[in-house]
């Protein structure tokens, strides 16, 4: 099965030849290296800019200012923070002119750590963005999903933040994307590029149907009665593996995939809350002023007399950077031990 | 070898075309210019009245630049799309406004920032223009993103074909912001020069911050060179030159589909801003005065004629602002709308 | 007495004179302006910077680096936003380089809602702040409190970020700065700029003493029994009038004003809760991924067995932006009526 | 009137000063430039084979720079504080450190990230060097972010007075981020100009985008001139022309105390860095060998001895890497160390 690098790249060539995509670009984006991660391989549309993140998404903005449909990448979100004040004005400019603007674009870029990519390659973006008000933000944690997610990505009104989690980028998908040949040799014969001289490759593109996945559902990814866990992107997998973990021990957890992260399935939350009592948001951002913080403070506020034991939210540390040493890396985000343990304690709380 | 750089023309000493003794410009257009300018003052004034008596909070506005702004007002090819010209303004653009055939009513509900107001719906500040039909992009408060967005418009006419191009303002002050940077150089791409007219236009003031306190280059044009790109400083106070310089630029970037820095030397009549006073400055030209002059004296428009004009739309203002006055504020619950494009608007916090 | 400008004014001229302040800078913070808000007239090491905010937070960096002290402003918080990159860049230096390179810095920038300030002029930072570690932020709601946290942030080693509620800037306070005279005529007349010429003026700062507050230490500013309101900034002092008025109806309300927002007094939270078991947390900034939420977080997991009745955040609405018409402004961040209407629905929240 | 862009010279045709058959540097100068240089490709080579076994999870550094940062070590005054040089450097400048007298075991240390690591205790990628002791500030990821601090260290030192400047290095592609203008606006304020040495040095190459398709800036020191500063652009892989050029620059930057934009010319040996495979590249000029080339002619160094020099240096260095690779990685507990100067480190959130 496709890996998420490929999974975006099929889903932004479906997205050039049938939602009218016009431009997909950013630093090395176009030939021949077709971006860092290699998401924009052989895309007829995408193509190198300046190192600039300012004007990568000041273009963007004018490009569906005039009509155009593109998708912009910032090579690590870690490189984002000298735009926010732009994605602030993205996210803004319909509002502030009562309706006349909207600006459908698509800025997507990889986050988060587990690819030992020290202070500079490990940050996450989902606190940040979240509270950037006018925006969609997804964040999938299969390569179906990423599909799907970023079909509807390109199918929006408004800008759509797709935040890529680096650590999952490689890993492959359990389910075909439809279209995808059932054999990973032979889609990685079709669509990846070869290794030195590329200028003479042509991608040879599966034929690709449209899975799009609604923007704002989440998916129950493992069903439970006693504790749920709600997350997205890195730490997905990492709660799944540990519900299948504690099954073993009696406790019977629920998985949620948030998916988009903005608007959020609450329904979804609510009902898995109402039904276990307790929850915990996870996630890999820094703790302080976190998105998980958010959702657990809506769901004590509105979920108080349904809860058994405190909403908690387990996240990075509070800390400056991801160190580059293994230690570092483990000491400051959440590791499928602490994972593990934060249910299990979560599960025996009482009061 | 070093290099010590040539001592730079100093922006004072830049040869205004016309203000010699011929109008090169039939009397016409002529007149039709001075009424333009009188209409964009009257306009101004209206709303540091309407600012001085407590009918809006804050005023800011380009009296002192109608020599400028009405020709490049008369000399853009108004419409939607990229197949016509795109207008990434700043704050002081009112009278461009107008000469593109602009009713003053809108300008004058923005400031009493009622719900009628037709480019924020009483969001945003005065002079905070916005109109799709027109390609008119929202004006930003922040200054000079309208620089890095400008390269995105400008991509899509270059694309098309066609000789519509994107026009970009702001001020002196504005060009230390790395934005102004960002367009010169997505602007001059090899092979991928933008239709882009990058104008600045400097009244030496950043608020209260002289130009030359706090800059060294003595012609702001002179930063375009580096990039090979066709520039100039003109004099902005000169309706007949600024009409004549800017139809070179427009006709230049619209033909050669290649970018071209304008400076133009202006005036600022009533300080920065509400903040300021917004009080007459007697120590800066009046470019509106100078030219009534020039029109007495060649028989085009007689003293009295301007002087009655000028009475016949400070009434008339004067009206719509009363007529303003009476009109309603948005309600609170509309602060929900326009948040997304396509969806109806409330909080999505309510449940 | 002295408002909060004054305020922050004679600080900073302690600490030129006192703690070693070398420059203080930022747009049109020198002579003649002395600040948009004039925290800096008649200061000896006040000058202007170009308008770039980049240039600013850096130039800070370069000068803390090489042993000076700056301070160095923003002058609104709504264009610090092309800036989070050095933000964080300043956060992490000292962690990054394990221990070498602290930043003795201080960042002022005037914050939030209440001088009808339309879309930009109204932004708050305290989510976005309180996320980027490294630094420390405080938030002061009186003139008395501001000159203290200023002493203490810089006296200190590390990165401060000075949040000034605007609404608040022109508010006298209640307590005198140790060597103000009292009687604010005579304030004024000593160190406020005239109006008109400035060149010849200088100020007459009265004997100022060290009055330092150390970061980190609330304020409890009302003791109550029944429900604790944590505040800062502007929605500080809607919190204390209406525990006055809710006094009368016979509900004792306890109001801690944080004033540091990182690191904060968590024991001064957690006392009053253990006594209250209600909490409001209060502010003005848009409620995702908000400060509030953080504080809520954690009290819900540490004291989840001593509340009686969930801890509630009432913050900013998640809109793009506040509206210029006070209809929108009052409709978007927390008003007197919606305090007081908060804290009686939590006080009769029952099971 | 209009002005067409003067065309610049291209970037190949500049004239190497030094080309010729006679070393204008004494012997001992130069067995010690090539001496260093050997060192310093010992040591990227060293590295480069760290990563490709296992020891080490990114490499990036200068090889095929050495001809040009060996010079700008030799001309550097090190030492600690404003009175010293400041070093804002990016990730290619190991020479530079070798030949300011660093020794390479720091280096080797940082690419395994042990604790023993003197920049960042392990934190940090290779080349990210920070030595406070020499005023080399630390080396960031984010790209020319440096550009916008060196004005802030420059202004300390133009204060104080003397000889010491600030020296910023970075890339070409770098060039386009806002940052670059910021440094040469800040660095050119009329009357408040900066002792800065402002170098790029342009490899032609950002990770995969070749320069001149992504910028029309033909001789990138060309950006300087609007600014009215002295500028050139340098053979970067000749050592003798880049000592001659650089001292040049040097004195007039320590004399005039104003700036000067220096575009040097180098190769880019093992590609971009690991990511894109750290291969040695056949096409690109080996600074090296070229020197080694006159020196042997020239009988200053025989080509015999330079090879010793290079099998002593590889030994010595394969030696340093197997001790480095016994030393411990740091404790995860340490992720809390200086988060805070002078405060001890420890999780805020623990209670
Ligand atoms: C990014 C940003 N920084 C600061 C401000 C505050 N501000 C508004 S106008 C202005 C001065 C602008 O001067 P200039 O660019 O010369 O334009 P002018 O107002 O003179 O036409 C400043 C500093 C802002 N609006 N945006
Ligand atoms: C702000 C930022 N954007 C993107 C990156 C990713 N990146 C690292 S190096 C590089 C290319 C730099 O090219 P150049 O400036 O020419 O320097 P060189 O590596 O060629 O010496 C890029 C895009 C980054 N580190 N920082
Ligand atoms: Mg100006
Ligand atoms: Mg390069």
């Amino acid at each position: 099965m496709a890996n998420m690098a490929q999974a975006i790249r099929m889903a932004l060539h479906y997205a050039e030849e049938n939602l009218g995509v016009t431009d997909i670009f950013g630093e090395d984006v176009g030939a021949p290296l077709g971006g860092v991660f290699t998401c924009t391989q052989g895309l007829k549309t995408a193509w190198n800019s300046p190192l600039d993140e300012r004007g990568i998404i000041g273009a963007a903005m004018g490009l569906a200012m005039a009509g155009a449909r593109p998708v912009a990448e910032i090579q690590f979100c870690d490189y984002v923070y000298n735009t926010i004040d732009l994605l602030k004005l993205a996210g803004n400019t319909l509002w502030a002119s009562n309706g006349q603007w909207n600006l459908p674009m698509v800025v997507m870029t990889p986050v988060g750590s587990g690819i030992r990519g020290s202070i500079y390659h490990s940050h996450s973006f989902d606190a940040t963005m979240t509270h950037i008000p006018g925006w969609k933000t997804v964040m999938p944690s299969t390569p179906l999903d990423a599909y799907g997610l970023m079909l509807s990505a390109c199918k929006e009104q408004n800008p759509v933040m797709f935040l890529i989690p680096k650590a999952l980028m490689r890993v492959r998908g359990e389910e075909l994307i439809p279209g995808e040949p059932g054999d990973d040799k032979q889609l990685s014969k079709l669509i990846d590029a070869p290794l030195g001289d590329r200028s003479k490759w042509t991608p040879q593109w599966p034929e690709l149907a449209d899975a799009a996945i609604p923007l704002g559902k989440a998916k129950v990814v493992r069903e439970g009665r006693q504790l749920t866990v709600v997350s997205y992107g890195r730490t997905l997998p990492l709660a799944k593996k540990a519900a299948d973990t504690l099954a073993g021990e009696g406790l019977d957890a629920e998985v949620i995939d948030l998916r988009t992260l903005w608007p959020y399935d609450w329904e979804a939350i609510v009902a898995s809350v109402k039904k276990t009592g307790r929850v915990l948001f996870l996630n890999e951002d820094t703790e302080v002023t976190n998105f998980g913080e958010h959702l657990a403070r809506r769901v004590t506020e509105k979920l108080f007399y349904h809860l058994l034991a405190p909403p908690k939210v387990l996240a990075g540390k509070f800390v400056p950077g991801i160190g580059l040493a293994d230690t570092l890396e483990a000491a400051s985000v959440p590791q499928q031990g602490d994972v593990e343990q934060a249910m299990r304690a979560l599960a025996v709380m009482q009061p | 070898m070093a290099r010590d750089a040539k001592k730079l023309k100093p922006v004072k000493e830049f040869k205004p075309i016309t203000r010699s003794d011929e109008l090169p410009l039939d009397a016409e257009r002529l007149r039709f210019m001075h009424e333009t300018m009188v209409k964009a003052r009257c306009l101004e004034e209206r709303l540091i009245a309407m600012y001085k008596s407590g009918h809006g909070y804050f005023w800011i506005g380009g009296p002192g630049e109608e020599a400028f702004n009405v020709p490049l007002g008369m000399l853009i090819k108004k419409g939607q799309g990229p197949a016509f010209d795109f207008c990434h303004f700043h704050y002081r653009q009112s009278a461009t406004l107008l000469a593109m055939g602009e009713e003053p009513l809108g300008a004058i509900r923005q400031m009493k920032n009622t719900s009628t107001d037709p480019y924020s719906g009483g969001r945003n500040f005065a002079g905070h223009f916005s109109k799709k039909a027109w390609n008119i992009v929202p004006v930003s408060s922040p200054i000079e993103v309208q620089y890095s967005m400008v390269i995105g418009t400008a991509m899509a006419q270059k694309r098309l074909g066609g000789d519509a191009i994107s026009i970009v303002t702001g001020g002196d002050a504005g060009t230390a912001e790395g934005d102004f940077a960002t367009c010169l150089v997505w602007s001059s791409r090899p092979n991928e020069e933008l239709p882009v007219l990058i104008i600045v236009t400097n009244n030496t003031w950043g608020i209260s911050t002289p130009y030359d306190q706090v800059q060294g280059v003595e012609r702001i044009s002179d930063r375009g060179v580096p990039f090979g790109m066709r520039t100039k400083t003109i004099d902005g106070n000169d309706p007949i030159s600024a009409y004549l310089e800017l139809k070179e630029a427009f006709e230049y970037v619209r033909t050669e589909r290649k970018p071209y820095l304008v400076e133009a030397r202006v005036s600022r009549l009533y300080g920065h801003s509400s903040a300021s006073g917004a009080n007459f400055s007697t120590v800066e030209a009046d470019c509106l005065s100078l030219f009534e002059e020039r029109l007495d004296k060649h028989g085009v428009r007689a003293k009295a004629e301007a002087k009655r004009l000028r009475e016949k739309y400070a009434e008339a203002y004067a009206e719509l602002a009363r007529q303003a006055k009476e009109e309603p504020f948005p309600d609170g619950a509309t602060i929900w709308d326009h948040v997304y494009a396509g969806e109806p608007g409330k909080d999505p916090l309510a449940d």
